[in-house]
């Protein structure tokens, strides 16, 4: 097994899970905060796929996607924080 | 795969339709968002799918040579994207003021113009 | 060499981003997800890239994968911060087993100021009553 | 002759804008206008006795080939003379008749209008042209109807006579249209020689139903007859001029016209001798029940328009020109009464014949035209009126079938006429004059004169009957025979049938002038049988054509937005689903598909999974915050799918709608549970059967093999020629730079309206 | 730059919307710049005009690239004579706009995107790339939402939302439709997807497409079943941006039916077969529509619907005869629907109110005024020989020689509606007396306006009315131009020569 | 003048790392570029900066500190997500602070929040007390000082 | 939001971005990147900026109206496209290229300045928008 295979079967496949598994935690809640803290660990997880793709598919350039991705999500967290404290209340 | 993102571009499409026919004006703006990214990911499955090539010319040569991504519908749809940010934003703004002129979201609420007057 | 170094990187980095998602899994409250979900995935998305940049072994991708670094080490725990005092502010509760609560009533809930400890004793009892500004 | 027509139209130009000169006393000046072409066109006469047909070409649209030809010959030539005639008269009565009234300046405007378009309806050869006109004067009618616009009547009424002559108008340009194709030319001259073709054409029934519908609603035929009575609103100069003596024969100058044309088949004249039978009956009898002296001239028209229908059905020499001396007569005499009638109007107040009496005592001059357009009327000798009933009755007893029916609704409709004639021109002026009238003065002359002299013109031609036949019948006859044969009119045929039936006439009517008095009973009795009348059809049918108006347009017009959604989609779906499964067949290659990896499914399923939730799930927050997932999803699969640019893209936008999004939802009102759950499934089903459609549209597609000329161009080129070797970006920059252009456009213009909702607030002033 | 002259339409819009927006809050300059600017863009497109009926069909390759691989700017006579007409369009509505719309809606920039409205109407005539149409769509409607929403009154607000949703939605039909297109031949040019869809082997995809076509510009052009949004919305911005709408924006997707069908999917027959029926069906219930209304403004837009039927129906006969007439009643109607919004506007300022129950009186105050006002009105009904009676010809002829007795029958009816209810709108309007009614007192009503005011309200209507005069009165040369702009679109082979330079 | 010369300096040499082009052209331009920037920002922000290369040894032996704390804590972490029973004791503490300045508090609080089992949640409004909340907390005071004398005093000898 | 971390973090995140945006721009003609998401990145740095410390900072620091970076970058990218036919008689949006390509940059072209326009035109917009709503919130 090389490295491309590794992260191919083994190293993906686990970020893909754990992918999923935050997407439960997003579905089940409760709070809005749990959703914007999922919401916010996908992205994380998705820099971590971009990482290990761009490994994969030998594009170096795929890092810059990542940083763009780890802007942004922290705006998106930001803004929800900004929003909840506004209207200070659970919805 | 190309099934799977037809489905996917289905289940888009559905989504948006039937969120633009609820009433509340909320619902209408995530439907046109999720109709505009069903939209988009039809271009992208209909020019035709490929993994890993992006179309970009590598630093050491002059021509994109063997297989590669088609490059037109991604840039339809960076332009498509853009404008439907426009259009989105547009949207969400004229939510805004049409609650804030007419007291509700519920667009079952806004027929007074269709009345002959 | 450099590839076991690699599988090493990516593989921990792997585990903690798994780690990361179960922990905002089972963790029994918001704040606890919070602050697992924060260093678990930002260490394990950070061993990730690493294991890029030994990959490719360039220093452009080394300064990148340290842009990136930098930035989600920062921006991580200020968004933490940012949302787990959210959260608080909009009342969500600790867990039932949690111990101390030194925050509470400290928030005055319409100027959003939050008391220092000097005054702890005095707010403790009058939890509920509206500040005088 | 172009000037000629002109001169009317420019004559109402020149009114609008310098019409207050003309008030008063000048007005009468304005009848030097007719005056002046009743002179110029009677120049012709003899030139056109002798056989001449004149022709002038202008060209207008020749594309089309619509140009301003006109021809006079015997048939317009009597148009012309007739309406440039009682035009003068017309002109001259209207200056005393509506002396003070405010718009006198527009009256004259409208009826000069009028004038010209008639004018050039009859003059014009070139059928293109000839709608143009027969258009205009459907236009200056509906003015001068509703002249006395401030009463809802008189709106009323015009509107209901444009609306027959609209539709009539549009027939005539269907017809035109057709005819025209099929001759190749819109000149009637030309039309002539197609004759043939034209009926054998299989277009030929289609065109004498456009060209009767045009004639009968023009020349109110029943059942299209009913806006006339409607249109006796308008004041009597417009009533004497446009509703009797001239644009409702424009139906019958059509036909006429069109006579030698399209009178090839069995089929003409039995419309017509039908249709002109029904008329002149049905209007006839209706004149019995009429107390208002306009109703009982209205009533009298559309049975001399049905006379005159009747006479072309007929289509003989001798019908014809019975027909065209009977448009003399009708003029002359129709004309004199309605000017008497406007005169007794004016000066009493009153049209209702019950009261009205003894009339001669105060205005004797009227009271002798009146006597006189009785006669005339009458068919009472030596009228020019006994000379057209002869030529009636010759032409029915010579016809080839059912001659004595034929001959006795001539009969009938005749005998009801000369008891129209005499109510409305003998008795007002008989016995004893009421009190209340005896005050009233004899008016200007400027109203009586004219009466007066077309009279005494009926007379007079009745005396020397060889100067219609000269000027007028043999013309006309010449116009429309295949085969001209000679004939002579004569005051005197000699003991005959006909004089017999001329007699029986003349008896029966005075009979019947004597027996029945005109009495409002009557009127309510008849009124009993107007639920069945065609006007009360047509005004119900329009009204139910408004209520069904009404509810097609609400049904689809209900002001809720996902009930129009809801169509559109349904009517896609429709569309899309036939032409689906009118062929389907998928037959995708598998082989060439991309293979299916764990985190590719993976985030489809997170892609899945976020749109449910977003269109699932009751909080508007998780809706928006699962609409990020669905964007990083999508910009993960951008990326595993070889587009960069795009994954940024995408995620970037995504975010940035997300957070515009949250700082505007906190305004709003939470989600109300709005919609019955009728409703969702009922939109749950046209959202899935349009989401499958898609599905397999998109898989159709796949299956097909895509050129990709263009691809391979930019990936050649990319760098080449561009100097770029991110070929999205080249194309974004380069390739396709314009459409980036105005992608940044339409951004600003976002922008622009962003701030303007938000920051512009009208102030109550402002507010339009 | 002779070589680009046919887009210099486009450039000087551009130009002057970024100039607009630099003076963002100097609105009298903004004023005055903006009927400049139109001005120019009126000599600009009749020079285009004139230069293109001169010289033929004229190409432009945005970026030296040629076709299919750049985008193509294509002037052909049809593409001219829209450029002509939005250009005489544009600056009567500008004019009209100094004075009536209100300063602080025009402190907004309301000049600069009714420039970008342009800009896109201009674009979308003269764009030769299907992708490139979608752009210069879009850049129009989201124009058209500023406008229509710009002051965010109640029932603006109400109007746009609906505008908006439905618009969006025909946007993304015509994405799709581009995204199935494009699937199959791998172009955007549309000269170039005319010669390369003659190739595709599944007809039935093609008929698809064109389904989606046809409901994505369905819906801008307020084709039965897709014209709710149209009633819903015209009648609530200020009448200048009606009038430009009514003018304009529908007819952009008529625009885009005619283009996409000659161009590409001439002649199929299940298409033509549904193009008609639709065009019947919207003919019928425009005008079922028009009778119902009070409001003069919503009788206008209803009979924008009944008349865009006149045209779909002209196409869908599809021969140079039809073509002509809907080409000649597209060059009659973009003027006269104009016009019209902004007489509703000047009745508006005259009466302070639309409904005709309301109105009254205005012949016998304002004699030469209503006059003016009749020719339009008339022009409306196809009055011979003014403006809409010169295309009912051709229309007629060919559906007769086609025996289309139905399509026949709608012309006969929607004319017949035209004429009664404008007749009726006459008789409520300007011949009923003014009933009594309490009237806003502080309005400004056009008897106050000072005389350079009152003229600035007026020459717009009266300029527009005499290119209808004229429209109807040189019939010939305009009947000229649409039956060699006929000819150019059915054979469609000297556009794809012109294009691809074959 | 000298803290912006620096921060140009910094922003060139990021500019450099990112586009990873070491030639002369590109550190004028990245200069040039930075130096545009600042000068956009001027007047956002005017702390005076010292002593750059005494710190640095501090700054390392820091980010080991930091490191090791990351790992240990990430451990503990682990251990607690993957058994099924869970063994802490939570809450939130009231910590005092030294820090002062925005920068230091920042850090500190950052870096608090990176360390597994403690979470950074808000800093008092008088900057006088800093909550945290913390996944083990055995005793309150102990807890206190264990930040007081690891990451905060730490922190403070690098940057004061 | 009065949080002080968040604040001072924004501080120093601000130039590190709009560099990183400006890279993101000027890349694109060879790598991923350009001018539209050079733009995004620039305005999130705003906006991040404005959220925390305030609009009417955010606004003293940008010094410009954003509404002026609109028109400005229309014109930039107008500009680009009408040169080459003013300059050279070629027809609208050909691109112009310089001789000699620069380092990082590579080729120097009319396409970079419409890119620029581009990027100006995105910040403009955007933080139109972002900042009207946020007034208006
Ligand atoms: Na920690
Ligand atoms: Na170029």
């Amino acid at each position: 097994m090389n490295v491309h295979d590794f992260l191919y079967y083994i190293i993906l496949p686990i970020l893909s899970i754990s992918s999923l598994l935050v997407f439960v935690r997003f579905f089940k809640g409760p709070s809005i905060v749990d959703r914007v803290v999922a919401l916010d660990l996908l992205i994380t997880i998705g820099i971590g796929i971009i990482a290990i793709y761009s490994v994969i598919s030998d594009k170096p350039t795929f890092l810059d996607i990542s940083l763009v991705l780890a802007l942004i999500a922290f705006l998106g967290t930001v803004a929800f924080a900004y929003y909840l404290e506004k209207r200070n209340k659970n919805d | 795969m190309e099934i799977l993102l037809a489905i996917i571009t289905g289940v888009l499409y559905a989504s948006g339709i039937y969120m633009i026919m609820r009433r509340s004006m909320v619902k209408l703006i995530l439907g046109i968002i999720l109709l505009g990214n069903g939209v988009n990911l039809l271009i992208f499955v209909l020019g035709r799918i490929t993994k890993g090539k992006p179309p970009i010319i590598d630093s050491a040569e002059k021509v994109l040579e063997g297989v590669y991504a088609d490059p037109i519908p991604q840039a339809l749809i960076l332009t498509a994207i853009v404008i439907s940010f426009g259009l989105q934003a547009f949207a969400i703004i004229l939510m805004k003021r049409t609650f804030k002129v007419l007291k509700t979201d519920d667009l079952d609420q806004l027929n007074t113009t269709d009345e002959d007057s | 060499m450099i590839d076991i170094l690699i599988c090493i990187t990516s593989g921990l980095g792997a585990l903690f981003v798994l780690l990361a998602a179960v922990g905002t899994l089972r963790m029994p409250d918001q704040y606890l997800r919070i602050s697992v979900n924060t260093k678990a995935a930002t260490l394990g998305v950070g061993l990730l890239l690493v294991s890029a940049a030994l990959f490719f072994l360039e220093i452009s991708v080394f300064t990148r994968v340290i842009t990136v670094i930098i930035f989600i080490l920062i921006t991580a725990p200020v968004g933490a911060h940012l949302i787990g005092r959210t959260s608080y502010f909009i009342g969500n509760e600790l867990w039932g087993n949690s111990v101390i609560d030194d925050l509470k009533g400290k928030y005055n809930k319409s100027t959003h100021e939050l008391k220092g400890e000097d005054k702890e004793n005095e707010s403790e009892n009058e939890k509920d009553s509206i500040p005088k500004t | 002759m172009l000037e000629a027509v002109l001169l009317g139209f420019l004559f109402s130009l020149f009114l609008v804008f310098s019409g207050s000169y003309l008030r008063g006393r000048l007005a009468v000046l304005s009848s030097l206008i007719p005056l002046s072409l009743f002179i110029y066109f009677s120049t012709f006469i003899s030139e056109i006795a002798d056989g001449k047909v004149i022709y002038e070409i202008h060209e207008w649209v020749p594309s089309f080939g619509v140009n301003l030809s006109f021809t006079l010959d015997g048939l317009s030539l009597l148009f012309a003379l007739m309406i440039t005639g009682v035009g003068t008269m017309v002109f001259v009565y209207s200056s005393a008749y509506l002396k003070d009234h405010k718009y006198l300046d527009r009256f004259y405007g409208y009826l000069s209008l009028f004038m010209a378009a008639m004018l050039g309806l009859v003059l014009s050869d070139n059928l293109m042209s000839m709608f143009i006109f027969w258009e205009l004067t459907s236009i200056s009618s509906f003015y001068l109807i509703g002249f006395n616009n401030d009463k809802e009547d008189s709106r009323k009424s015009a509107l209901i006579a444009l609306g027959v002559t609209g539709i009539g108008g549009l027939m005539l340009l269907g017809g035109a249209i057709l005819l025209g194709d099929v001759a190749g030319t819109y000149r009637i001259s030309e039309m002539l020689s197609s004759r043939e073709a034209i009926a054998d054409s299989s277009h030929y029934v289609l065109i004498l139903i456009f060209i009767f519908s045009a004639a009968f609603t023009k020349s109110a035929q029943f059942p299209f007859h009913f806006w006339l009575p409607e249109a006796m609103k308008a004041p009597t100069p417009v009533s004497t001029y446009l509703h009797s003596a001239t644009m409702v024969k424009a139906g019958v100058y059509l036909l006429f016209r069109m006579t030698p044309v399209l009178n090839g088949a069995e089929i003409w004249h039995t419309v017509l001798i039908v249709v002109g039978g029904i008329t002149m009956i049905y209007s006839a009898i209706h004149i019995i029940f009429r107390t208002d002296l306009k109703g009982i001239l209205a009533y009298s028209t559309i049975a001399a328009l049905g006379i005159l229908v009747f006479l072309i059905g007929i289509g003989t020499q001798a019908a014809l020109v019975a027909a065209a001396v009977f448009i003399v007569v009708h003029a002359l005499y129709k004309a004199s009464l309605f000017l008497i009638t406007g005169i007794i109007d004016h000066e009493t107040g009153t049209r209702d014949v019950t009261q009205l009496a003894g009339l001669r005592k105060v205005m004797l001059p009227v009271a002798i035209a009146g006597f006189i357009a009785a006669l005339i009327s009458g068919g009472v000798p030596p009228t020019l009126g006994f000379v057209g009933k002869d030529l009636i009755y010759e032409s029915t007893l010579h016809f080839k079938d059912n001659a004595i029916l034929l001959t006795i609704i001539a009969l009938s409709t005749n005998v009801l006429l000369f008891y129209a004639g005499f109510v409305a021109g003998i008795k007002p002026f008989m016995g004893k004059l009421p009190k209340k009238f005896e005050k009233i003065r004899l008016p200007s002359p400027l109203m009586w004169v004219p009466p007066l002299i077309m009279t005494s013109a009926g007379l007079v031609f009745g005396l020397f009957p060889g100067l219609i036949e000269t000027a007028v019948a043999k013309p006309i006859a010449m116009t429309q025979a295949l085969q001209f044969e000679d004939f002579h009119l004569k005051l005197w045929h000699g003991f005959n049938p006909i004089l017999a039936l001329s007699a029986t006439t003349l008896i029966l009517g005075t009979v019947l002038y004597f027996v029945l008095k005109p009495k409002h009973s009557l009127e309510v009795t008849i009124a009993k049988l107007d639920p069945i009348a065609p006007k009360t059809l047509l005004i119900n049918l329009s009204e139910g054509f408004a209520v069904f108006s009404k509810f097609w347009t609400n049904f689809f017009q209900t002001g809720y937005l996902r009930h129009y959604l809801f169509i559109v989609v349904s009517f896609l779906i429709l569309l899309l689903g036939y032409l689906i499964f009118s062929d389907f067949s998928l037959s995708i290659d598998t082989s060439s598909l991309t293979e299916l990896t764990i985190y590719e499914i993976s985030i489809l399923i997170m892609l899945l999974l976020g749109v449910l939730y977003t269109v699932f799930t009751k909080s508007r927050l998780a809706a928006v915050a699962s609409l990020g997932v669905v964007g990083l999803s999508f910009s993960l699969l951008f990326l595993f799918y070889s587009a960069p640019d795009l994954a940024m893209t995408q995620f970037s936008v995504d975010t940035l709608t997300v957070i515009l999004f949250v700082l505007v939802l906190y305004k709003l009102p939470k989600y109300l549970n709005l919609s019955d759950i009728r409703l969702r499934i009922k939109h749950g089903i046209i959202s899935i059967s349009f989401g499958v459609l898609i599905t397999i549209l998109i898989l159709k597609v796949l299956s097909e093999p895509k050129n990709t000329e263009v691809t391979e161009f930019y990936a050649e080129n990319a760098y080449k020629l561009a100097h770029g070797k991110n070929i999205v970006n080249v194309i974004l920059v380069d390739f396709r730079g314009t459409d980036t252009m105005i992608e940044i456009s339409v951004l600003i213009v976002a922008a622009l309206g962003v701030f303007g909702l938000l920051k512009l607030k009208l102030k109550t002033k402002d507010k339009k | 730059m002779t070589n680009d002259i046919i887009i210099l339409p486009l450039v000087v819009h551009l130009f002057f919307s970024i100039v607009l927006m630099f003076f963002w809050n100097k609105v009298d300059f903004q004023k005055i710049f903006s009927v400049v600017a139109n001005f120019i863009a009126l000599l600009v497109a009749i020079w285009v005009f004139v230069f293109v009926y001169n010289n033929g069909t004229q190409v432009v390759q945005s970026g030296n690239w040629e076709a299919p691989f750049g985008i193509v700017f294509v002037g052909d006579m049809l593409a001219a004579t829209l450029v002509l007409l939005t250009a005489i369009a544009g600056f009567a509505v500008s004019i009209f706009s100094t004075i009536s719309v209100i300063r602080a809606r025009l402190r907004f920039g309301y000049f600069s995107v009714f420039h970008f409205l342009l800009l896109g109407l201009n674009g979308a005539f003269l764009t030769g790339d299907i992708f490139n149409l979608y752009v210069w769509f879009e850049i129009i409607i989201i124009s058209s939402f500023v406008l229509i929403s710009i002051g965010g009154e109640k029932n603006q607000l109400e109007g746009a939302v609906k505008y908006f949703a439905l618009n969006f939605f025909a946007s993304m039909i015509f994405l799709t439709a581009l995204g199935v297109l494009y699937g199959l031949v791998g172009t955007l040019n549309m000269a170039d997807i005319s010669l390369k869809i003659a190739e595709v082997q599944n007809r039935n995809l093609v008929e698809i497409s064109a389904v989606l076509f046809l409901v994505g510009f369905g819906i801008k052009s307020a084709i039965f079943p897709l014209y709710f949004w149209l009633p819903a919305s015209y009648h609530t911005p200020p009448s200048a941006v009606s009038a430009i709408f009514a003018g304009l924006l529908t007819k952009v997707g008529v625009y885009a039916l005619i283009r996409v069908f000659t161009l590409i999917y001439g002649g199929d027959g299940f298409l033509n077969t549904l193009l008609l029926t639709l065009a019947i069906m919207t003919i019928f219930s425009g005008g079922v529509g028009a009778i119902v209304q009070n409001n003069i403004k919503k009788v206008f837009m209803y009979f924008i619907i009944c008349h865009i039927g006149f045209m779909i129906g002209g196409l869908a006969l599809f021969t140079e005869v039809a073509m002509a007439g809907v080409i000649f009643y597209l060059i009659h109607d973009i003027i006269i629907k104009t016009n019209l919004f902004l007489i509703s506007g000047l009745i508006y300022r005259i009466k302070a109110t639309n409904n005709m129950k309301k109105l009254g009186g205005l012949y016998a105050n304002y004699p030469k005024l209503s006059l003016l006002m009749a020719i339009p009105l008339f022009s409306l009904i196809g009055i011979p020989p003014l403006s809409g009676y010169w295309p009912k010809i051709s229309l007629i002829l060919a559906s007769l020689n086609a025996e289309q007795y139905w399509f026949f029958g709608a012309l006969i009816f929607g004319s017949l509606i035209t004429l009664i209810v404008i007749a009726k709108l006459w008789s409520e309007v300007f011949w009923k007396d003014q009933p009594k009614l309490s009237l806003p007192k502080k309005f400004i009503y056009f008897d106050q306006l000072r005389l350079g005011q009152k003229f600035t309200f007026i020459f717009p209507v009266a300029f527009l009315t005499f290119v209808t005069l004229y429209i109807g009165f040189g019939a010939e040369h305009i009947q000229q131009l649409s039956q060699r702009i006929a000819s150019e679109l059915i054979n469609n082979e000297l556009y794809i020569d012109a294009v691809l330079k074959r | 003048m000298k803290s912006k010369f620096l921060s140009n300096i910094l922003l060139t040499l990021i500019w450099v790392f990112l586009t990873g082009g070491y030639e002369f052209n590109n550190f004028l331009f990245g200069f040039i570029l930075s130096f545009i920037i600042l000068w956009i920002l001027s007047g956002a922000d005017d702390k005076n900066s010292k002593k750059y290369f005494k710190i640095i040894p501090r700054i390392i032996s820091f980010i080991f500190f930091f490191l090791w704390e990351l790992t240990k804590a990430n451990i503990q972490v682990a251990y607690e997500v993957s058994t099924p029973k869970f063994n802490m004791k939570p809450g939130i503490v009231a910590v005092p602070l030294d820090a002062k300045t925005d920068l230091e508090i920042t850090l500190l609080a950052n870096l608090i929040t990176l360390t597994p089992g403690t979470l950074a949640l808000d800093v008092s409004t008088d900057r006088s007390v800093l909550y945290i909340h913390a996944m083990y907390v055995e005793d309150k005071q102990v807890f206190i000082a264990d930040i007081k004398t690891g990451f905060e005093k730490r922190l403070l000898e690098i940057l004061r | 939001m009065r949080t002080l971390i968040l604040k001072s973090a924004s501080s120093y995140l601000l130039p590190v971005l709009l560099i990183f945006s400006v890279f993101i721009l000027l890349r694109g003609h060879y790598l991923p990147g350009g001018g539209f998401v050079g733009g995004l990145v620039a305005a999130i740095a705003f906006v991040l900026h404005a959220f925390s410390h305030g609009l009417d900072k955010t606004r003293t620091i940008l010094k410009l109206h954003p509404g002026f970076l609109m028109p400005l970058g229309l014109l930039v990218a107008f500009l680009s496209g009408i040169a080459p036919m003013v300059f050279s008689d070629l027809p609208f949006m050909t691109g112009l290229w310089a001789e000699n390509p620069i380092p990082v940059i590579g080729a120097i072209g009319s396409a970079l300045f419409f890119d620029l326009g581009v990027y100006l035109v995105v910040i403009g917009a955007s933080l139109t928008i972002i900042f009207t709503i946020s007034e208006s919130a």
